[in-house]
Order: C-alpha cells, then structure tokens, then sequence
C-alpha cells in the first residue's frame, strides 16, 4: 500500500475521520496506508503542504484557487460542508441582524473571513444592517472569543462550526450560518468549502494512492454517519467532555458530510467565488478574477 | 598665598599652627589650646584588634592584628607602615566602609562630616571636575564659588574636563579639593601628595595646613613621606609589616611656625634612627 | 635630524566618510542585495523591493497603513515605558541586594518562561481585550528580560564609586542619577535596543490574538492568504519608524551619555 | 579602654540563611501565592497547582510530555548553541569598529525588528519544515538580539587594559580569553538569560507554526481546547529545567567567573 | 640580592653599572663599551613635535610644544617635568599607543619587546597575580619559573591572589614584575616607586638596575623624584610646564658604583640649582 501523509490539526475533525479510518483498516481496504501528521495550527498545514513535509491537508478552495492563480498546482476534494455560524446565548434578545445594532460582535478568523464577508454582506442586503459599522466588531482567536462569549462579554460570536457546536452544547443558539449566507448568495445547496487539498502532479504520480484515500474517506464518512458507537470511541480526539456535547457534536458533523455532485459544487463555488471577489477583491482571492477552473481535483469527475 | 574664602574661611596663617596640635592621650603632648569655633571638633578612638580577609582562593589573611591610638580634636596624625601593611584597611575601617572587624571605632561627633582622600583619585569618569567636587558638598552649599578653591590647585582652566582628559596627578589634585571643599570634621587622607612635583606637593600642602587649621578639623594622613609627616603631624603612627600591629608613637608638640628647614631635617634624622627602615 | 630605518610613527589620516553617507551606503547595499535574491528567487514568497513597495502604496493610500502602525506604536511605545521603568527598578533592587535575588531568581525565571500566548489568553479573559490589557500583557512579557539585564549592570557596578558616594554622604537621588545611571547606560541601552525589538514583536502576537488594530492584526489577516509582500511592507514601515528612533532619538542621546568615553 | 558614647561599629553577624534555603523558601512562597489566587478566582481559566499537577501526571504518564520537552530542549539547545556564537562574535566585531558599526547598524535593526513569523514561515517554505529549519529560525530570530547586547559590551571595554594587552604584545587569543571575554561577561549573562527564554518562547512559535512535536505543538494544541491546566503543566516543566540549568550550570559558571568581584 | 636567576640571567653585580651608561650622542658622554650580548640593544630617537588633545567640551589642549631627545643603546633616561606636563603623554606616543601627532618617533630595533609600567597597575583584575605575570612572557617562556622574581619583590606568598585583594604599593610590584620578567629591549617606566615605603622602593630600584644592567634594555622612567633620577639614570631630560617642551638635558656620566650618598647629596644640590623648583 502507498503511503500518503496527511497533515492534519490534532484535535481537528480531520483527525476524528483518520482515526476511525485506521482503526478500522478502510485505508488498507483501498490500498493506502494513511500516516497522521499532527500540526498545531492551521497555518502550519498549509507551511507543511508547500514544504513538502506532507501530502495532503485540509483547507478550503479559496487557498487553491488563489495559489493555483499564482502558479501553484495544487487541487481541492471537497470534505466537509460544515461552516462557521453566529451563536448567541439561549437567552439572548437577538433574533435578527438588526438586533445586532450596537451590540458586541466577536468574529474569528478576521476581517477577510469568506463567511464573516457573506454574512455581513447577507445582513446589508436583507436587513440594511451594515454589522462592520453598526455593532462593535472585536477580532480574536477562536479560544478567546469562546471564552469571551461564555464569560458574556460578547453578545454574540461568529466562530468555526466545532466551538459553535461545543457553545450550543453549552445552552447557546444559532442566530445565522455561513450555509445559510451562502445558500442566500445562489448556491444551490450546502457547499463543502473546506476539502482535502494536495499537489496535482503528487496526484497524478499516485493516481492510485489519490482516488483511494478519497474512496477511504468516503467510506469512513458513512461510518461515522451510521455508527453511534463509534463516537463514543473518537471521545478522546473529540475532547466534548460530557456526552450532550459530544452528540451536538456528532450531529453537526454528520450535517456537513458533503452529498452533492462534484460538477454542482464547482458550479456554486464559482458563484460565491464571484460574490466574494466583489466583496473583498484582490485582497481576498488574489489576482484570479474568476475560480481557477483546475481548482477541483480531475480525479473526483472522472472516477465518480 | 592665594584666598579662597568663598570655600574655606580666612585663616589667621597657613602654616602657623593656630590648630590644636597635640594630643590630650599622649604622653609627651601638652593640653592643646581649645579652638574658638562653636562646634567642637571631633576627636577619633581607633582599636581594630584584629582584621581578616578570606581571599578568594579561601586563604585567610590576617591584615591588622593590633592597632589603637587616638587622634585629639583637631589634631593631624600620620600613618606610616611598609607597603602592604594594612594602612588602608585601617582607614577603610574608620571610614565606616568595612564594619567586618574586632574591634571599635569611636568619634566624638559621629554626625560631622567626613571627607576622604583615596588612594586612587575615585572621580566619577562621566561628570566633569567641577561636578565631581559639586556633588560631594553637603545640599545648602551646592551654589559655592569653587573658583579660588581650584584656582589654588591649579585646576582653573580644566573644571569643564572630565577626569579621563587628566593626567594622574590633576585628577589627585580634583580628589583633594573634593575632599577640602566640604570643609569635612574629619579628614582622611590616603598618600594624598604622590605624583605630584615638589612644588605642586609642597603647594598643596600649604592648602591642606591652611583648611585643616581654619576649622576645628581632625586629620589623619597615610605617607610613606617622612619629611612629610614632619612637616605636617602633631604625632606620628608607626605601623609594623603585616599584619599591622602599633610599631610606637612619635608627638611632635613643636608649633608649625617654628618648624624650619633645620629642624625638619635634625626631627627626621632623629626618627629615622629611632624606627630604622622608613626613610 | 638624519633620517634612519626604524619605526615611524605619523599621524593617522582624518576619517573623511561622514556617518550619514555610511549609513546611506548602508541602507543601499541592503536593498541591492535584496533586489538581487529577489531576482534570482522569482517567488511570490520573496518579492523584489518594488511589489513591496506597491503593497505599500496601495494600503497607505487608503490609510490603512498608517493607522495600524499608529496604533502599534503607540502600543509599543505605552509598554516600554511601562517594562522599562518597573524592570530597571526591579533589576536594580535585585542586583544591588545578594539576598533579594537569591528569593526573587527562581520567579524571575518563571516569568521569564511564560509564553507569551499564555500571559495575553489570561489578560485578555481578566482585563477584557482592550489596550490596557494589551499593554499590560506586552509589558509584564518584557519585564522580566529587563530585569536580568539591568541587575547584571548593577551586580557589575563599581564598588570603589559607591564607596566614595557613601563617604561624601551622597543623596539616593545624586547616588542614582551620577554613580548608578551612567554606570547602567550600556546595559540601558542594550536592554532599548532589544527592548523595543522584543515589544514590537510581542505586540504582533496580541495584536493577532485578540486586537483588532494594529500591524499585527494585517499581518495576521495577509498571513492566512500568504501575502508576503503586504506583510514585508507593513513590517518596513516599522523598521523604519524603528530605524529613525535609533537615529534621532537613541544615538544622539547615547553620544552624550559616552562622550566621557572619549573617540577612538 | 574607657567605653566612651560615640559611634560604635561592630562585627556584622554572619548570614545564617543558606542559598539553598531561601531558593526552597522562595518556590514553597509563590507556590502558595498561586494556590490562594486560585482558589479565590475558582475559575478553570487559573488552575489551582493541584490541577496542573493532575495534568501533569496524565501527560507524563503516556510519555507524551517528556518526549515533547526533550524535542523542545534539543532544538533550544542547539539554537542557543548557534545564536550565541554567531551573534557574540558580530556583536564583539561591530563593538569594536566604528565604521563597521555605522554600516551594519541599520541592518541589525532591520533583522531585529522582522517579525518572528516571517522568519519561520520563510524559512519552512524555504528549506521545508524540518529540524534544521526550525533550528535556523530560531537562531535568526535570537541572533540581533546577542549583538546589540555584546556590542554594547564591546563598545564598553576598558582601554587601559587594551593599550596594555597592545603593548605587552598579547595573542589575539589571549586577548580574548584573559582581557575580553571577562569584561563581556556580564552581557553574556545577561544575553544568556534573557537568551534562553526568548528562544524558548521562539520555539514555541515555530513548534505551533510546522513542526508536529515539542512544547509548542502541546501546548497550541491545549490551547484550542481552552486547556489552561495543561498548558501550564508544559510551561513549568520547561521552568523547572530551566531552573536547574540556572541552578546547576549558569550560577556555578557566573560564581567562578566573577570570583575576583569578592562578596559584599 | 636574591637570585631570580631563571628569569633575568645572572649579573655580576646588582648596581655596579656593567651595562652602558652613557649616550654617545650627548657632548658630555664618553663612547660605552659594547654589551657582549647578541643582540643590539634598542636605541631611541624621540621628537614630538607638537600634540593636540581635543577635549569632550570642544577645547584644544596642546599637551605637548616641543620635545625631543634620544636615549642611546641601554642607557637609562629620567624624566622630570611639573604634574600634568605631558610626560604620560610623551610615554604613551613613544609605546604607540597614540599616534595622533607631529614628529617622529624611530627605534633601531623596533622588533625588540617593549615592557611598560604604566601610572596604574593595569593588571587584569580577573586574573591572579601569577597569570598577569605571566601572561606578559612571551610564548615561549610562558613555563618560567617566577618564583624567585616574585621572591625579591615580596610576592612569593601571594601568587594567587587577585589584584583586588592587593594593596596599590602591592599592585604596583606586580606590573613592575611584569615588566621585568619579560626582559624587554625598550622598558618605559611611569613613576614606578610611588606608594612604596622608602626600604621596599630601595628594594626595587636595586632590583630595576639589575636587571636594566643584565642585558641591552634601554630604559626611560618618569619621574618627579629627583632623588631617584640621580641614582639611577645617566641623563635626566627636564621638561617645563604644560605644553611640554625641552627644559634641559642633564648627563650623569659617573659610574653607579661610584655613585656614593656624598655624592648624590651634591649632585642632588648641583641640579636642583640649575633647575629650579624640581626639588
Ligand atoms: N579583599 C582582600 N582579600 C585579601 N587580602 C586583602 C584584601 N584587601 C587587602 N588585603 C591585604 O591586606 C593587606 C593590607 O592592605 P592595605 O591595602 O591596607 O595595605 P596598605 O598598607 O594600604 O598598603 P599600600 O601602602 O601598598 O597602599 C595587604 O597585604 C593586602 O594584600
Ligand atoms: N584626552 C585628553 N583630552 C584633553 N586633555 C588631555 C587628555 N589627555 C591628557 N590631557 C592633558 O594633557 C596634559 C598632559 O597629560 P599627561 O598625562 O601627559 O601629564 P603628566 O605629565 O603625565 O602628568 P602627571 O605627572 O600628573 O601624571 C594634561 O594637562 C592633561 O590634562
Ligand atoms: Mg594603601
Ligand atoms: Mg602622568
């Protein structure tokens, strides 16, 4: 079996799905070895990926389009539909966009975050809410601002789908996600815009080992949608703590799990490609004016 | 000779000994005269019965074993010892600057000030002349002219220097009129005249007669100056080699008026037989 | 006089290049060999000076630029004040008594030792993410290296001076400002220089982690889309806010504070 | 003798308290400070030390903590090796020539001043991320740092005792070892100390940023999780080595060297 | 005299003079016999024309207007000139420690060691007293045996300690030890017996023209002692107050063996007339 090496966060979902995947033997099924290669930081798995320490990582086809427009060649397997959400706390008097006039707002992820961009453009449009101006906007790391938002400081926060399932757990409600930000810009359905990302020539050197590890994944996605149990084994990669937030957990996992065609994806990638150039421009997606038409891997059209 | 009164008050005459000049403790003194001025001088009680170092490498050495005398109010005692005996340390000791001994120092008037003539000039290499002698005067004289006093030292045109730009003698002669400016109740002076030409030193001397007999001033000089000693103590402090044990006393209750060349030179001979080695 | 073999010693020629021309040279030979490891790289993660300089452009013009380093320097600058007065006080007690350093060692140490991020997630969650929590946690990392800077200076100070001002019955303030300060200027001066350097970079990281202004803040944000050249300009133009305090400010003030040194 | 009033100096008593004593005293004195902090903040944001020794144990027992402090150990080992030779020797080099100073100062300031993350993220792109990588980043970052202080060691060399080495013809070693390194040693020890820590806090920084080992990478990954035990678990392994490199090498080292000073 | 025979080669006597003595350049000097060692003895040729010093504060100092002299090949040269003239100046130029001025300076042998005692004792304070020695050897001689040096200047039992924990008349001994021992061509010496109780200076100077006389050594002492000059050098050279110039030049051509106390008391007098105020 061909070895791929993927890097990947060490309490991040990926991992939840490598794990199972090797425990169960699915990548030796499709005639791969998977090697886990822990990092600490999202920033460290893109440097891994470009230093050529790993094969494959997670990240989203903004990243590749925008490399591949500045000579890159790297390609995108779409992985998980799941996206950052606004949570508010159970009891909050926020219900709406307007609500959120003059409130405390925490947004992970900064200023050129694509769902932070959708949202406030989707606010603006539906409920002439400019949020940048109109409530008071704190960046921050997502470990902050989860403590800021349980602590109360915030009055709401915009943060990465797993610290929004672990607040839900904790009492705390969604006011709007990013799926339904990019549902409101055109997209037909739930958009995977987070995937497996690797080198188009790695690929096509080990077309084997390439389709084969998407094959594995896919299967091991099905187990983790089907299996109870098998949650309650992931529990230490999972860190939930109790078990309601380990099932709020589950639940949001298996709601990103992507279904939909390659072809279908690409078409409403290339759409929010283009609402997302008109919102933030260059500095966003870089010199490509439009989703680099390489950016979904080959591999997925042909062989599905 | 020149006058710097702003610093140090008129003196009736520089040489002419109107200062207290023997010591009441001593066999051969007699009752000096009191000084007129309000303050009483102090007067110094010295016994450092024994002195050690623990140098570095661990070796114990013992610097001064036995040494007491007393210094009368107003008097001007000289220390004079081998290299290396412990003349330093003991003025150190007196000084406050080293309180690991046996022993005891007393002053009459532990308040008044005391001024030291290192052995080394010891100016602060970053402020200029004048500052270094500025800093060293007690706050409400801070504002004095210390245009004479430098003039006397020949220093006039370097008070802007810093000490680097000095030669070594300059600088000693910056570390002596630190020492004179505060007009100090006690004077320590570590060798203050080496380096100096003869008639700097002799110079100098003159100024340091002058101010320690202008006020009630208790001075004691380490030398290694015979003619020195003579020329300027009321009594004179013998030192053995180290550890520094008390070798004798010499009092010379002569005035200063009345001590000319011939009988400098008939005194020293005279010492010089009685302690053999230090001329 | 007759000329003969021997040693001969003449006067050395007058330094004829002036300090502005050779840091002019300086500056020049640096962008030179930039330009030319830019042009042999050809990566987007090694730009040539001039994209640099259009990132630049292109986010001062809007103002952007300027801004953020505002903020940044005013946070750099609250903080040196802060770090530079508690640790040279603290250095200071430290070097000068043997026993206050035995107990305090091992606490400096740990404050020495703390990440950073830690001290900032704390600060943040205690104080609220503002500016004075984001000065403070920028000063309470920085102490700690001024602390052990400043009590070498003070272990190393000269004893034969502190007895002299003891005898002439110096006042603390004259003690301090004649025998002490100057005699720390080098350690001061070292403490500054990285000082700043250290700040600067500690306020990248809080900036990154919970501000939402700031040089790190952008360079945060152009990081996540790998945008070397926008975080090369952002962190010039510090340098060269830096590189004009060394000039204006640091080296005039050290030329006074060692003319006493004398050239050579 | 008659005992007259006056001002009376005796013997000082000698100290009673061992080093080692006020070392104990000074730990057990923060310890107990902290589990009073902890207890009145009840909070999982300040641990009591109970919980961060439960969270010790859970990750010393598996091995994991160990063996991410031996990787962060070695790479602040080898980077300190590395940053201090390099950075003494440019320091000694720019103290000691004017000119040379005047044309690399703005250089050094420049590499002061880049950011940590620039380095690093280069450096990983560059030379891929592995050991070497990380060790040279490090080192990169630490390196201005050595020389601004030793330069300022340099530029305060005694010339007294340089005009005698001149004279008496030493080897440029010898210059070195007897008439050179004894006057920087204070600025070593204070580039040391100060060293250690900001290399420390740099391999966390580079750990986090693509290396999948060492503290950095353990305490990142708490960090998500909000873990603060755990975090300060891994913070004060790495304090209590660094504590005994201060105890057993760096004291020892500055006693001898500093030998000559006396006790006071 | 002790022997410190491994450091310094015997000599037949300690101040008989067998070295030469006299400057074949001076009008009153008679040609010295050749040493019978190898190598040629250094002889130097001063001449300052003029040296500026600029203060930190911006002013000019001339240190030094006009001086110039030779010393012949193993003579001993004094000298003499008022405090703060220029003479550590003058030493410092002819060392090479500064060459910022106009005029010349040329030595026959300029590979030839130089030993300096400096004003200060300048020794490592880092270093024992033994290795500051020692350090001065050259590489190979770094294994001699310093004992008997260290014997004859009273430092046998303090080898090991650091200058800290010296005296300055102890300090002192050890730079003149660290001159000595490296048996130097050209030895300059800055007023090297200050702060030395007189037997121990008498030591020293029989020690000095020991080892002065043993071998070719062309020597130069400042001085302000005129005493000392007389004893010791065949040409004292006088220079006047600040800026330097050239006050006078005086030879000794007598033999030091016949220099006897009638003798120096006279020619002390006879100089001291010519040169009024250095006595
Ligand atoms: N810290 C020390 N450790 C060990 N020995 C010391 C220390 N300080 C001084 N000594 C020794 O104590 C003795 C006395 O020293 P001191 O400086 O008092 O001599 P002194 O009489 O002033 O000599 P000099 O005339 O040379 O100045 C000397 O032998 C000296 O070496
Ligand atoms: N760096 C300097 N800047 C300005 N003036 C200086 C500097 N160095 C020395 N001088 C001045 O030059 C003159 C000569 O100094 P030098 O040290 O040669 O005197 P000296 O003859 O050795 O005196 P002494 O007998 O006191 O040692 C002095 O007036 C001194 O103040
Ligand atoms: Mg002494
Ligand atoms: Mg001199």
């Amino acid at each position: 079996a061909e070895t791929v090496r993927v890097g990947v966060l060490k309490f991040g979902t990926v991992n939840w799905e490598l794990d199972a995947m090797k425990r169960h033997g699915i990548d030796a099924k499709h005639g791969v070895d998977v090697e886990i290669i822990p990092f600490a930081g999202e920033d460290a798995t893109g440097i891994a990926l470009q230093g050529g320490s790993v094969d494959m990582i997670v990240t989203d086809w903004l990243w590749v389009s925008r490399q591949r427009a500045e000579g890159g060649s790297y390609v995108f397997a779409p992985y998980s539909t799941s996206v950052g959400a606004i949570m508010v706390p159970g009891d909050s008097p926020i219900q709406s966009f307007a609500d959120l006039s003059g409130k405390t707002l925490g947004v992970a992820g900064g200023p050129l975050d694509k769902n932070w961009l959708l949202i406030q453009a989707l606010a603006l449009r539906d409920a002439q809410t400019d949020l940048s101006n109109d409530a008071r906007i704190i960046y921050g790391a997502p470990p902050l601002l989860a403590e800021k938002a349980r602590s109360g400081e915030l009055d709401a926060v915009l943060i990465f789908w797993n610290y929004a399932a672990r607040l839900e757990a904790e009492g705390f409600r969604r006011l709007v996600s990013g799926e339904e930000a990019a549902k409101a810009f055109g997209a037909s359905g739930p958009v995977a815009t987070i995937g497996y990302v690797f080198d188009e020539a790695w690929a096509k050197e080990h077309a084997d080992a390439a389709s084969g590890f998407i094959a594995a994944s896919k299967e091991t996605k099905q187990l983790l949608k089907a299996s109870d149990a098998e949650w309650d084994a992931l529990e230490p990669l999972v860190n939930a703590g109790d078990a309601a937030t380990l099932a709020v957990m589950r639940d949001r996992y298996r709601e990103g799990i992507p279904a939909r065609d390659v072809v279908e994806e690409e078409k409403d990638a290339a759409k929010l490609y283009q609402v997302l150039e008109g919102l933030a421009g260059e500095k966003l997606v870089g010199p490509g004016k439009t989703l680099d038409p390489g950016t979904y891997w080959s591999g997925l059209k042909n062989g599905s | 000779m020149t006058d710097f009164s702003a610093t140090v008050p008129p003196s009736s005459a520089a040489t002419t000994g109107t200062g207290p000049n023997a010591d009441p403790l001593s066999e051969r003194g007699s009752a000096p005269p009191m000084p007129s001025s309000p303050a009483p001088p102090a007067s110094l009680d010295v016994h450092i019965a024994e002195k050690r170092f623990v140098s570095a490498d661990g070796t114990d050495v013992l610097a001064i074993a036995d040494l007491a005398f007393t210094a009368a109010a107003g008097s001007f005692t000289a220390l004079i010892g081998p290299s290396g005996c412990g003349k330093t340390t003991a003025l150190r000791i007196i000084l406050g600057l080293d309180s690991d001994f046996s022993g005891h120092i007393r002053r009459a008037d532990p308040e008044g000030r005391i001024a030291a003539v290192f052995q080394e000039p010891r100016l602060l290499p970053w402020r200029d002349v004048e500052t270094n002698v500025r800093l060293a005067l007690p706050p409400e004289r801070r504002a004095d002219d210390l245009g004479p006093l430098f003039e006397t030292l020949g220093l006039a045109d370097m008070t802007r220097r810093f000490p680097g730009e000095l030669s070594l003698g300059l600088a000693r002669r910056v570390a002596l009129a630190r020492a004179v400016a505060i007009r100090p109740a006690l004077l320590l002076l570590d060798e203050p005249f080496v380096s100096l030409d003869e008639e700097t030193a002799a110079r100098l001397r003159a100024l340091l007669l002058d101010v320690w007999s202008a006020r009630p001033t208790t001075a004691v000089m380490v030398t290694h100056n015979l003619r020195e000693a003579v020329e300027l103590a009321d009594r004179i402090v013998f030192l053995t080699e180290r550890p520094a044990r008390l070798r004798g006393v010499y009092d010379l209750p002569t005035p200063r008026a009345e001590r000319d060349a011939f009988w400098q030179e008939r005194t020293v001979a005279e010492v010089g037989a009685l302690y053999p080695g230090v001329i | 006089m007759p000329r003969r073999a021997g040693c001969d010693v003449q006067r050395a020629p007058s330094r004829r290049i002036s300090p502005a021309a050779v840091t002019t040279a300086s500056m020049l030979a640096l962008l030179a060999l930039w330009w030319v490891a830019a042009g042999l790289a050809q990566s987007r993660l090694l730009p040539t000076p001039a994209a640099v300089a259009a990132a630049f452009w292109r986010d001062a013009r809007t103002g952007e630029l300027p801004f953020h380093l505002a903020m940044t320097l005013m946070r750099v600058a609250a903080s040196f004040v802060v770090a530079m007065t508690i640790g040279s006080a603290i250095g200071l007690a430290l070097g000068l008594s043997r026993t206050a350093n035995r107990f305090f060692n091992p606490w400096v140490i740990l404050f020495l030792n703390l990440p950073a991020l830690v001290v900032i997630f704390l600060l943040f969650i205690w104080i609220g993410t503002n500016e004075t929590a984001a000065i403070l946690a920028i000063a309470i990392n920085k102490i700690p290296n001024v602390v052990v800077t400043i009590r070498e200076g003070a272990q190393a100070l000269d004893r034969q001076l502190a007895e002299m001002a003891k005898v002439y019955r110096f006042s603390r303030r004259d003690r301090l400002v004649h025998v002490i300060l100057p005699q720390l200027q080098p350690y001061v001066a070292a403490a500054t220089r990285s000082g700043l350097s250290l700040i600067w970079k500690i306020a990248l990281v809080v900036e990154l982690f919970g501000l939402s202004s700031g040089v790190g803040f952008q360079i945060a944000t152009y990081f996540s889309l790998s945008n070397v050249a926008a975080i090369l300009a952002y962190t010039l133009a510090f340098v060269a806010v830096m590189l004009l305090v060394e000039l204006l400010i640091v080296q005039p003030l050290e030329a006074r504070a060692t003319r006493w040194r004398g050239k050579s």
